[in-house]
C-alpha cells in the first residue's frame, strides 16, 4: 500500500487520469455516464482500448462537436445520448445484442459512479431510496454483473461526510458483490468476497481510513 | 408487406388495449411520425413499451400527455425533460414498470423467439428482483424472465425495400431489430424506399418476414 | 368433402402441385428436405412465396446447375446441403436469428415428410426407433413445432402395408400435435384436436379409408 | 487480436479434455484448415460440438478417425458419408449428444448472452425430452435447456480487419457467429485480412471483441 500523505485528495482529473492507467492495454471497456466518461479523455494514444456504448456500438470515439471531422449525427449517441463520432474498426448491432455482450462477460472492464460501495462489492447507484423518487434503472443493473471488471469512481464522503464505503449498501441495490475496485478522491481499495483492503491513499494516511470508515480494511 | 401512403394508413386497425413496442434509445431512431399517427388514430388504454418515458412535449410525450397510456414498461423514465411522464406518474394517472435496458431487449426477443422463459443475472438481490424466481445454476444466482410481446411494433429504419427488409443508420438501430421480431403487426418508417433486390442480402438487418407495413417519411 | 373415385391415387408430381396450391400467396415457408423440396416447383409465377432454409437465408430460389446464371456456390447451399440461387430481396442471417425465427412462430407453412402422423396431430418422422440406429433429429424438431400450420407429404401406406396416420406413433415423436394437414397418394385429412377429418380423396372413397384405417374419420 | 502467421499458430495452446465448437454445416463455413492443424497440434480427449459429425474423410471426419474425440454433440450425426463417425459409434468408441439444430444454435447463444438456462418448446414429448424439466408456460409446454459452452471455437469467415471484426458469405455465415459469442478462445479462419476500418460498421456480423485469432487461408 502506497501513503501519498504528501499531497491533497486526487482532483477529478487526476481520478480520472489514474483509472484510465488501470485499464489494460486492448481492452473492451465501458465508461457509464457521468464522471465515468471522462476517463475516455485520460486514456493515451494506442492504448488500443475499445469502447462500448450499451446502445449498440463498439469502437466509440471521442464526442462529435460539429466541426468538420465530427459533425453532429441524431443517428451516432453514446449511452446519455450526446452525439459522438466512430472510429475506425467501429461496429453496430441491436440493443439485445448489445446487451448479450455485456451479460455474456466479454467485456473486460466497466466504470461506474455509485452513492454506496459495500466492502463485499454491492453496489448501489440507481435509486437514492426516497419514497417520491420516480424509480430509473436504465442499464445499470445490466452494466454492474456483466464486465469481467467493476471499478467505480466516486468520492469517499458524501456531502454529509457520510461515508460511502460502508459495511452495506443503505440505499437499494444494483448489484450484489460485482464491484472490483473503488477510485475515488483519498484513495483506492479493491473489494469483494474478502472484504476491502486499501491499495493507495491521497493526502491522507491509512489510519485516518480507518477512523473514519465503518469497514475492517485490509492494506 | 405493404408499403402504406402515409402515416396514417401505417398505424390502421391499432385497437384499444394494445401492447405498442416503440423503438429508439432518445431520438435516435424514434419513429414520431408513426407516433403522431398513433395519436390521431386515437387508440386509448395502451401499454406502451419503450427504453424511456417520453422526451419534452412531443412524439411519445404527447402521446402520454394525450391520457391514451395506461401503462409505460421502460427502463428509464426519468429525464430532465420527462415532465409530462413525471407530472402522470406522481398524479397516479399512469402505471410503471421499470425493467432493466438489457432484460427490456431481451424479453422482447424472447418473444419473438419462441423462448418460453429464461434465467438471467442481472437484477438479483435488488429491488427489481422481488417476486420474481430465483434459482441457483452453476454457482450462479439468476432470476426467471418472461417475454415482452406486442400487439403492434412501431420503429424506425434507414432504408426498406419493397420486400420490407430494412437497414438501420448507426446507434439508430438500437431496439428496432427486437421489437420487429416481438409484435404481431411492425410498422416501419423510413426514410428511402428502394426496389426489391436493391439491398445486398449480407447486409439485411431485420429480414422482410418481420415487417407488415413499411411508410416513407421525410425527417 | 370431395371422393374422387374416376381416377387413381395422386402421383408424387400431382401430390407436390397440390400442397403448393394451399399455400396461401405471399407465405413465407420452410420446404423439409426430400419430398417436400418439390414443391417449390410447382408454385405459380407470381406466387409471392418466400422460402425459408433453415442454414440461413430467406429468399432462397432454385437448386444452381452451374450455369451463367445459377453458378455452384459452395458457400450457398440448402437445408439438405445442395447449392441453391438466392432470389432478389434475399436476405442471409446466422443460425440462432434463423431457428429464432422458426421457433418463435413467423413461418407460415412448414411441409414435412412422415414415417407417421397421429390422429391428433402427433408426428413422428426423424427416427425409425430401430435399436442400432444412430439418432440424427437435425432440424426436424425444431421445424415440426414452429411454423404457423405444419403440412406433412407422405404415402398414406407403408411399403410393407401397414397405415401411417394412426391412432398414436408408435415411432419415436418429433413433436406433439403439431400437424394440421397430412397429404397423402390417396387423401388429404385434416389432423388436430378434434381427430382426423378427410378433406379430399383420390382412387379410393371415404368407406374405403374408414375400412383400412385404424382412426375415426371426420369427413 | 492476433493475425496468425499460419493455422498452427491458431489453434496452439488447447488443451486436452478442451470443448472445441467447429462451424459449418456440410461444407459452407466448414473450417477444414484450422480442423487439420488441431489434427496436428495433437490435443485429445475433446468434445466438439458441430452440427454433423463430419464427411468422407477429412477435416472432422479426419480429427474423429485419429481418435482425438471422445464426445460429439451434434444434430445429425448421420449422412451418407459419414463412415468414419458411424465406424466409431458402433464400436462405442465416442459417445454422442444429439441436439435439435435449433437448440444447438440457441444453448451456444445462450452462453455468449449469459443466460442461465432457457424454456424451448422444441423436443417436448419426444424422446430427447427425457430427464429435462418441463414447465407449462401462458398455456404451452417447454423444457429447460441449458447453456453449451467451449473452451475453443474455430469458425470459418470470409473477411477480417486487424481489430478482428468478421463478415462471412451467403449461408456460410450458419453457426459462425453464435460459436464466436460461446468460446473463450475464438479463431477464425478467412479468405482476407484487411486493414481496420475497411469493414463498413454497419455490416460487420461478428465484432472483433469475440475474435481472438485470426489467420488467413486460401482454398
Amino acid at each position: 500500500m502506497n501513503e501519498h500523505l504528501d499531497r491533497g485528495p486526487r482532483s477529478k482529473d487526476e481520478l480520472a487520469a489514474d483509472v484510465a492507467r488501470d485499464i489494460p492495454h486492448g481492452a473492451f471497456v465501458n465508461l457509464g455516464i457521468g464522471q465515468p466518461t471522462t476517463v475516455a479523455d485520460h486514456l493515451p494514444v494506442g492504448s488500443g482500448v475499445v469502447l462500448h456504448t450499451e446502445n449498440g456500438m463498439l469502437g466509440m470515439g471521442p464526442l462529435a462537436h460539429g466541426g468538420p471531422h465530427d459533425p453532429i449525427d441524431p443517428d451516432l449517441t453514446n449511452a446519455g445520448k450526446v452525439p459522438v463520432t466512430a472510429l475506425p474498426g467501429a461496429s453496430y448491432f441491436h440493443h439485445a445484442d448489445s446487451f448479450a455482450m455485456m451479460r455474456g462477460g466479454h467485456l473486460d472492464v466497466c466504470v461506474l459512479g455509485a452513492f454506496q460501495v459495500s466492502a463485499t462489492g454491492d453496489l448501489a447507484n440507481w435509486h437514492t431510496g426516497e419514497p417520491d423518487a420516480i424509480p430509473a434503472v436504465g442499464g445499470a443493473m445490466d452494466l454492474a454483473i456483466g464486465a469481467k471488471q467493476v471499478f467505480v469512481m466516486m468520492t469517499l464522503f458524501a456531502k454529509d461526510g457520510s461515508a460511502k464505503l460502508v459495511p452495506g449498501c443503505t440505499y437499494p441495490l444494483t448489484g450484489v458483490g460485482c464491484v472490483d475496485r473503488v477510485y475515488t478522491d483519498v484513495a483506492t481499495f479493491e473489494v469483494g468476497p474478502q472484504g476491502a483492503r486499501v491499495l493507495e491513499t491521497f493526502g491522507t494516511s491509512y489510519d485516518d481510513l480507518l477512523a473514519r470508515l465503518d469497514v475492517p480494511l485490509g492494506r | 408487406m405493404r408499403v402504406c401512403a402515409d402515416t396514417d394508413e401505417a398505424v390502421a386497425g391499432v385497437e384499444d388495449g394494445a401492447t405498442v413496442l416503440v423503438g429508439g434509445f432518445g431520438m435516435a431512431g424514434m419513429p414520431v411520425p408513426l407516433i403522431d399517427a398513433l395519436i390521431r388514430h386515437g387508440a386509448t388504454d395502451l401499454t406502451v413499451v419503450s427504453n424511456n418515458a417520453g422526451n419534452g412535449d412531443t412524439g411519445l410525450a404527447a402521446l402520454l400527455a394525450a391520457g391514451r397510456v395506461r401503462t409505460m414498461i421502460c427502463s428509464f423514465p426519468r429525464q430532465s425533460d420527462s415532465w409530462v411522464f413525471d407530472r402522470l406518474y406522481r398524479e397516479g394517472r399512469i402505471e410503471l414498470e421499470v425493467v432493466p435496458q438489457g432484460n427490456l431487449a431481451e424479453r422482447m426477443r424472447a418473444a419473438g423467439a419462441g423462448i418460453g422463459a429464461f434465467f438471467c443475472p442481472t437484477g438479483v438481490g435488488t429491488p427489481l428482483a422481488e417476486g420474481k424466481e430465483v434459482r441457483e445454476i452453476d454457482g450462479r444466482t439468476y432470476l426467471l424472465e418472461y417475454p415482452i410481446k406486442g400487439d403492434l411494433a412501431l420503429i424506425g429504419a434507414h432504408r426498406a425495400d419493397r420486400a420490407g427488409n430494412l437497414v438501420y443508420r448507426r446507434t439508430a438501430r438500437n431496439f428496432g431489430p427486437v421489437m420487429a421480431t416481438a409484435a404481431t403487426t411492425v410498422v416501419a418508417q423510413v426514410s428511402e424506399v428502394v426496389e426489391t433486390g436493391e439491398i445486398d442480402p449480407e447486409v439485411v438487418v431485420t429480414p422482410g418476414i418481420y415487417v407488415d407495413r413499411v411508410v416513407r417519411v421525410t425527417t
